[in-house]
């Protein structure tokens, strides 16, 4: 790992420790539910940014999925919280 | 202090989801959360079946190019791993739908109260009479 | 990369340990899509982009849809903290939610 | 007092566990089987990606029982929950908001895209048929979450889902009787690493991701459905 690589992993592993305490402590589900996503988002990079460790252009496919279907879920979670508030 | 060696970081990450997995399977209270903690066992146990295929400074099992480039990882963990997370959600999803069934028959999804509702049912069907299960919950019945 | 691997499982165990731990059975949800997530990364790690990509569709498209409609229409919201409590459909019980 | 068993039992289990762990090979080479299908997988199969080759190759067989189990589990849930009983007076969910809708209608062909691409380079890059048909599965439910009056077709979807189990079955049996073994690969294997390559592979994948899909999809329109007539 280059100095790049390295300084890009110490900023997501921030941002994963911010994530995380708002999941823990999170007042509400909102929270709690953006919180998730955020975290979904910075492991989205961080996959690509491990396909770039490793030089493999292979698991750039898992971070397109991922991408692609943490959208669904987190639609999914705010359809749920919208429809108990209506 | 000398760190421990990756496989042992791992291996024990994949332990702990499994104990807490199983823990929660033992002590949890709502139903909801037990199919939950199934999925976090679960997902212990898969890391546990990859893990044994792993090894440092391989690639992945996937040609690219002709030659592979030094060695490579177990593919036939990983095979079995794929069916089994795939398998997973479905046996979450028949979960799931019995637990809403659950609810619509006891009315309830709290591990305690259905406890007392199949003891109750389990005396009304033995002709047991009902007083003894209101009246020492506790005691275990002969079924 | 160790110090990386480290944190990650870290992360995965932490959440499994909120899935079991927070009141209210929405955030375990999402504590649970949250151990997937650091599964999926893991797997990459151990060079199964196989099984992360299969964990990723599952952990974050799937399971999480499967669970929030079962909850729904468990319409059990609150189950402790901000617990609001749901009319009872059903004769009997009074012992829910 | 309950609570307290418990942890120890699972105490108990996570020591053991870890003592294990002393012994275990970790980092080890592959087992045999493992290393005969990275020494031979690649020329027997065709198949670039040799987890591939492993489910669909080696262990078909396999893999059509994990179709099975996964059509019981779908059939499971909709006996579990019955038809939908959507009651006329019902009051369905309203609409999702304009982002939500412009963003259902604007992702659905990229996921379906998305996911034939994982289906179809199933052999060739990781992916294949099951986490192509979670995509398409998605895919097809994302526009129901914004409008949720509308329905799949349950019909539609038990067609498409038999169709393909079929299609499996079906080359199988081929296979038995041009090769004498059920799943044998069969067609040329072409050259490694081109889309049209290691002879049925792709089409098996085809078929696991039609099914998965149809199968997932419907499922979730399962609950969803049932969910908006109330329990």
């Amino acid at each position: 790992m280059n100095a790049v690589e390295i300084a890009a992993a110490v900023l997501l592993c921030a941002a994963v420790a911010l994530g995380l305490v708002r999941l823990v402590i999170g007042p509400t589900n909102p929270d709690r539910f953006v919180s998730a996503d955020l975290l979904s988002v910075v492991t989205t990079v961080s996959l690509a940014g491990l396909a770039a460790v490793f030089d493999s252009p292979l698991y750039l496919d898992v971070a397109m999925i991922y991408g692609v279907l943490s959208f669904v879920g987190t639609v999914a979670l705010a359809r749920v919280v919208e429809g108990n508030r209506s | 202090m000398s760190l421990p060696p990756l496989e042992i970081v791992l291996y024990a990450g994949a332990v702990s989801l499994l104990i807490i997995g199983l823990a929660g399977l033992v002590m949890s209270e709502h139903l909801v959360r037990l199919v939950l903690a199934l999925g976090v066992a679960e997902a212990g146990g898969n890391l546990l079946l990859v893990l044994t295929g792993f090894r440092q400074g391989a690639v992945a099992p996937i040609l690219l190019g002709a030659a592979p480039s030094g060695p490579m990882v177990d593919p036939i963990p990983q095979a079995l791993v794929l069916t089994a997370i795939v398998i997973g959600v479905g046996v979450q999803a028949l979960a799931l739908a019995l637990v809403l069934r659950v609810r619509r028959a006891y009315g309830t999804v709290h591990m305690s109260a259905l406890r007392a509702r199949l003891v109750e049912d389990l005396d009304e069907a033995a002709g047991l009479p009902p007083e003894g299960s209101r009246e020492a919950p506790g005691v275990e019945r002969p079924v | 990369m160790y110090w990386i691997t480290v944190l990650v499982v870290a992360v995965m165990v932490l959440s499994a340990l909120a899935v079991l731990l927070l009141p209210n059975l929405l955030a375990a949800v999402a504590a649970s899509s949250v151990v997937s997530l650091a599964l999926s990364v893991v797997f990459v790690i151990v060079r199964a982009p196989d099984v992360a990509m299969t964990e990723a569709a599952v952990g974050a498209g799937l399971s999480g849809v499967i669970l929030v409609l079962a909850l729904r229409r468990l319409g059990l919201w609150g189950l402790g903290d901000d617990n609001r409590p749901q009319p009872e459909r059903f004769s009997g019980t009074g012992d829910d939610a | 007092m309950r609570n307290f068993t418990s942890l120890l039992f699972a105490g108990g289990l996570g020591f053991f566990l870890l003592v294990l762990a002393a012994d275990l090979p970790l980092g080890a080479p592959p087992m045999l089987a493992g290393q005969g299908v990275l020494a031979e997988g690649a020329a027997a199969t065709g198949a670039a990606n040799l987890v591939t080759a492993v489910v669909l190759a080696y262990r078909g067989i396999d893999t059509l029982g994990e179709l099975s189990i996964l059509f019981a589990a779908a059939a499971g849930v909709g006996l579990v929950l019955g038809r939908a009983r959507r009651r006329p007076d019902a009051e369905a969910d309203p609409e999702g908001g304009f982002i939500l809708l412009a963003a259902a209608d604007l992702l659905f062909p990229l996921l379906v895209i998305v996911g034939l691409y994982i289906v179809l380079h199933g052999h060739l890059t990781p992916g294949g048929g099951f986490q192509g048909g979670v995509v398409l599965a998605a895919a097809f439910f994302l526009p129901l979450l914004g409008r949720p009056r509308n329905a799949l077709d349950h019909a539609v979807i038990g067609w498409i889902e038999g169709l393909a189990g079929a299609v499996f079955v079906g080359i199988g049996l081929w296979a038995l009787a041009a090769r004498g073994e059920f799943l044998a690969p069969l067609l040329g294997k072409g050259t490694l690493g081109a889309l049209f390559s290691a002879g049925t592979l792709p089409l098996l994948y085809i078929a696991v991701g039609l099914k998965v899909g149809a199968e997932i999809a419907g499922l979730m329109s399962t609950l969803q459905e049932t969910e908006a007539a109330g329990s």
